[in-house]
């Protein structure tokens, strides 16, 4: 058996849609065409169009109405067809969806899951490859979560059309044919830690979505350098599971954090913020980013140059252990 | 869907049954308003006037941050919220207190809104009304989903919601007709175009023979009534109503009245208009207008409007006090409420404020 | 402002002079085109057919990341571009290649948008003709405000901008219709109504009896035209072009026409519409009808017709070498053009990278 | 002479539209009103409604025409009403305002002014208190400016208008009216550098916009306690003068970044790890953050305890004290 991350992400919208009938699916494409990457394959078909069906064309509406099925009782899980197309929402998600649940002192709850494909590497034209993981982050109110592995797409994505809570989905799209080998899991993944998906001493990298892969091929290939990297999934970005990644520096002594979205508060400010805090006499060295640059998501043939690469991120681990 | 483009347009004169005099018009339809429904309707709108300007006052000794008054458009107010069955729901904005009142909601819990004790002070489920919406014309597409979601499991209700005619301006006004038109929600946006918003006057905020000329965009009906005339507009909003609970769509009726205050207590609305204008609008006021026409029909003498307005005063006075002494929650809300379950973030960050309040050890 | 309603409104059928065998419908009005102007409508459709071809195949061998087809729309877009003077501007879509073309933006360059070259290959001062907008509708508000300002200058061109059905949707289409129906700005909104967004087919997208019947609600004039009848778009788009120059303000024209291909290369439309549908659609399709109107008039013949279909072929070839030429600018760009001077902090990432290429010392 | 930071501001305005008639002003109630805060009264009277005009009630529009304005040779500088009401242009500011210049490779230039109003303390109603920055800070592309006092609100205005750039002006509401004793200026300031608004050598505050003020006040009290504090005005916050802060630091071994906004991926989280990476060895403690918590922000009887107060922020000071 093996499963890609696009197949654990359909199969646990299906298995939620089963388990409970108040959640609903929809967005722009999602019924019959199952959605442009097709996450949504199939939902219409096997439970009808009332609990799976296409909107206009507009994301504020699909998230404004989304709040109005959700205080209506449902459990909408909404899809944003791309990144670069969440930010006509940005307002229905910041004004109300992250405050609805404060604004009534508890009294209306707003269990919406918004998923968004994100991310670059796929060759794609402009807006079609933004990392908003910091748009969301910074928002108090919602929570943000993103898979890295095809386990976590299933399990993640299970545990945040579980939660009562508005989640911002990230699906880290060029890792959609991402295969693992296993057999797709059943129930929903813990939702608030972060993972190590390597284990080392000789330094932390702290990364999420598309660049755990990434990451993972620049361990095996530090390996051979003699260096054993440990690699940190973080999994949630908000709330931070800061306390991971502590653990991690306190033995390796030097982190590194990878992501794609532009440095300049990047997840990685945070990050380091926070670990040079908690852990200020373990490290022995700053804390090392490597992110987007500040610049506006390249065209196609220029993007490699805008993505951490192995390459880039061994330099990091370089720049910490000879500091 | 497609409907005829022809039945969806607003008549061309406002749909008005009651004249400024109190005359009712010969033309009139049956409305099934009973004598007691009519009285009851000229109360709420003497509460209504009563507590918004209990509101100013309170406002001007500080006791609000700011209050955004409804006198006006009491008759709009009333008039449409009195249409409402109790399964429906309301989307309000922040001036709606006639229709909040009516619906009964405290009050004192929406003063509290403008004291600052916290941002909605009532439960949306307790009377189905929604939060008051600050963000304009944003509350709409809640609106639409939540009709849609009613529709959806079979239910008769129907919702309305509210926007100015400055409103209909913003995107979102835009995409919630569109979504309550495509899936025939059964929904009604009721504008009231009180010819203001803050300070720009109706004719620049868009160029539309009447802002009941949108409806047929969206294939949504249009009506254009008179605001002011709380009869006409409880037929409208029947209509309207009646119209979404049988399945046939959303409709956006346009209310004609009249902001008589300033936008809030913030504003200086002398920089942009005249006395003249206010005081014409006044003549045509919905409370006047609606206590011509009950004594006119014996429904209305001196005691019974004396006994009314005196009423209304002793509610103010227990709104007042009970404003007055409200107070804010906890700090611990401020954490506890960001989530239905604690985070450890939040737990720590609410522990290091109890600390420094000296409340808790570090 | 607050024109007559009945006037805003839409024909109840398209305008249409050409049927789909090619007549020309006696109650045609004087449109002023020389038998060479309609000879290079034509020229100029076979040519986008025929470079649009050429990108689908260019994709299909890894040339581009993707392409949006314009197949079946050329009427639409060489109607409504053979409408407009040098002086005015266009603002378009991601699929408005017609256009961009009879606009004389060179064809490569729109190529290697979709090659990732650079997100806008080409100066839009050049040819006044804006970058390409990929997010939706959001580039009306663009030309909203561009012919606000031409009108402000006194200057006496009009804005042409492009969206789809869906993108009416959209609440930048509404915001910008009504800031330029208020501002009565000299823009046309020109909606290629292709039946489909992706795989949405227009009766899901809204609900209104056509999209023309927006227009009303803006005080903006509608027109309704039958898309693929060139001669009939460019009559319209004149109209609302010499509409906007007088001062009369903005108008919204739906362009009734089919999207021949997928959505784009990436699109699987076999999954949401049948064969017969499009091939329906051919029948009626734009340039099948144009030549042979032109051939009943002797404007058109075999070898006319051949010289036309192999000079395109030509163009073809030598924008094909061009493109798959292509390479991308150094490196250096991406930080350089993100402001108009530089900044330390980006000259600094600029070295980080030249020094990861090796191209300069740390 | 005195003038309060709101009058700078009004003054800005009235000399750019002097000096250079492509200067125009629009927003909501800017034009007859001069907007609610009057930051553009007598505006429209002095230059005429095609300079100073009122638009419809509708943010996206008002940014989205701004780029066709500013394509097409104006110099628009706009107003949104308030912090709150930022949201549903910000698909606009992301996509485009922030974008066209490098989508068009240097081309078409946008500037564009954007004046919000922002921040709290001042007793409002909900969405009148946000502090938006770090949405724009991270967006690659933008210019964000906040002046902290009423001379930098003329001259950092001016500098705005007169850049080629996009600039988002965030205006610190509640201290429209602190008075400067000084004479208005008459041009524009430096752009990217940070200032020192005190000396000291205990420990450096960095700090921007409404809090200026408030760590003047704390470095006030400090100075009985025996502490000299030296804060530093960011004045831009993007691109970052973080050289000032770095230098700063390397004399004084500590800082604390203090800010409204919630820290969660607020200002400080860059600043500390911008900090912690070029002055690794000169920090005595940990950058401590005083930030706004990670809540919506608060209602008006509450907002005390979330905005960082003089105590708070010499409590920081002291944590890296005894660190
Ligand atoms: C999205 C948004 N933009 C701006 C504001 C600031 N604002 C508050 S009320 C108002 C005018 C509203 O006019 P209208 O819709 O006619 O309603 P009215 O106040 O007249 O009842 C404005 C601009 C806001 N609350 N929300
Ligand atoms: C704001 C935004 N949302 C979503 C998309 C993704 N998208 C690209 S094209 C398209 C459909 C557009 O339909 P229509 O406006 O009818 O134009 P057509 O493609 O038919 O020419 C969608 C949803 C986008 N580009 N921008
Ligand atoms: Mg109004
Ligand atoms: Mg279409």
């Amino acid at each position: 058996m093996s499963f890609t991350l696009a197949e654990g992400l359909n199969q646990a919208l299906h298995d939620a849609m089963s388990a409970d009938e108040r959640v609903i699916v929809f967005g722009e494409d999602v019924g019959q065409l199952g959605g442009v990457f097709r996450i949504t394959a199939g939902l219409q078909a096997e439970f009808g169009n009332r609990r799976c069906f296409d909107t206009p064309l507009a994301e504020s509406g699909i998230v404004g109405t989304a709040v109005g099925f959700a205080m209506n009782g449902f459990r909408p899980v909404v899809e944003i067809q791309f990144d670069g197309f969440m930010f006509p929402a940005f307002d229905q998600i910041v004004s109300h969806v992250a405050k609805y649940h404060s604004r009534t002192d508890g009294a209306v709850r707003v269990p919406i899951v918004i998923r968004i494909p994100y991310g670059g590497g796929i060759g794609a034209v402009e807006h079609h490859s933004e990392s908003p993981e910091t748009y969301f982050v910074h928002t108090a109110g919602l929570r943000v979560v993103t898979p890295g592995t095809p386990e976590d797409a299933y399990g993640l994505l299970r545990a945040a059309i579980e939660s009562d809570d508005p989640v911002i989905f990230l699906e880290p799209k060029r890792r959609y044919y991402e295969k693992s080998d296993g057999d797709l899991p059943t129930s929903s993944a813990e939702f608030t830690k972060a993972a190590y998906r390597t284990r080392g001493e000789t330094a932390t990298i702290a990364t999420y979505g598309p660049t755990v892969r990434t990451c993972l091929e620049a361990a095996r290939v530090a390996k051979e350098e003699g260096w054993s990297l440990e690699v940190v999934d973080l999994r949630t970005l908000s709330p931070l599971d800061i306390g991971t990644v502590v653990e991690s520096v306190e033995r390796t002594g030097r982190l590194v954090v990878v992501h794609e979205a532009s440095g300049t508060l990047g997840m990685g400010a945070e990050v380091a913020a926070l670990v040079q805090e908690r852990a200020f006499y373990s490290l022995e060295a700053p804390v090392q980013r490597v992110a987007g640059f500040d610049i506006p998501y390249p065209a196609a043939l220029l993007e490699e140059h805008h993505l951490p690469s192995i390459d880039r991120i061994l330099d990091a681990v370089e720049r910490t252990l000879e500091y | 869907m497609n409907a005829d483009p022809n039945v969806l347009l607003p008549t061309a004169e406002p749909i008005s049954f009651l004249s400024p005099d109190g005359t009712l018009s010969p033309d009139t339809p049956h409305i099934g308003l009973s004598d007691a429904d009519l009285v009851g309707m000229y109360r709420d709108m003497v509460r209504t006037r009563t507590l918004d300007t209990l509101a100013v006052s309170l406002q001007r000794q500080g006791q609000l941050g700011v209050w955004a008054s409804c006198r006006g458009q009491e008759g709009a107010q009333v008039g449409c919220a009195k249409a409402l069955s109790p399964d429906d729901w309301v989307f309000p904005g922040y001036r709606d207190h006639g229709v909040t009142l009516v619906r009964g909601v405290p009050f004192p819990n929406v003063l509290k809104q403008y004291k600052g004790v916290w941002h909605g002070c009532y439960n949306p489920y307790d009377h189905k009304v929604a939060s008051h919406s600050i963000p304009i014309s944003t509350q709409l597409l809640h609106a639409t989903g939540f009709a849609t979601a009613s529709k959806f499991r079979g239910e008769l209700n129907a919702v309305i919601t509210f926007t100015g005619e400055g409103g209909t301006s913003e995107g979102d006004f835009h995409e919630a007709v569109n979504y309550a038109a495509v899936y025939q929600a059964p929904v009604v946006f009721f504008i009231q175009n009180n010819q203001f918003a803050i300070s720009l006057p109706r004719a620049h905020q868009n160029a539309a023979p009447t802002i009941a000329h949108k409806g047929v965009g969206y294939g949504a009906q249009g009506y254009l009534v008179d605001g002011n005339d709380i009869i006409a507009t409880y037929f409208v909003t029947k209509a309207a109503l009646d119209r979404a609970k049988s399945g046939l769509g959303p409709s956006i009726i346009e209310a004609l009245t009249y902001r008589m205050q300033p936008h809030t207590t913030a504003d200086d609305d002398t920089r942009y208009r005249t006395r003249e204008e206010i005081e014409a609008w006044a003549e045509k006021g919905p409370i006047l207008r609606f206590e011509r026409f009950l004594r006119s029909r014996d429904l209305l003498d001196d005691a019974l409007e004396a006994r009314i307005r005196e009423e209304a005063t002793e509610e103010a006075n227990l709104v007042r006090e009970e404003l007055i002494n409200a107070i804010a929650p906890p700090v611990e809300r401020l954490f506890d409420a960001v989530f239905t379950e604690p985070t450890e973030q939040l737990s720590a960050q609410k522990r290091f404020l109890l600390h420094e309040m000296g409340e808790v050890e570090a």
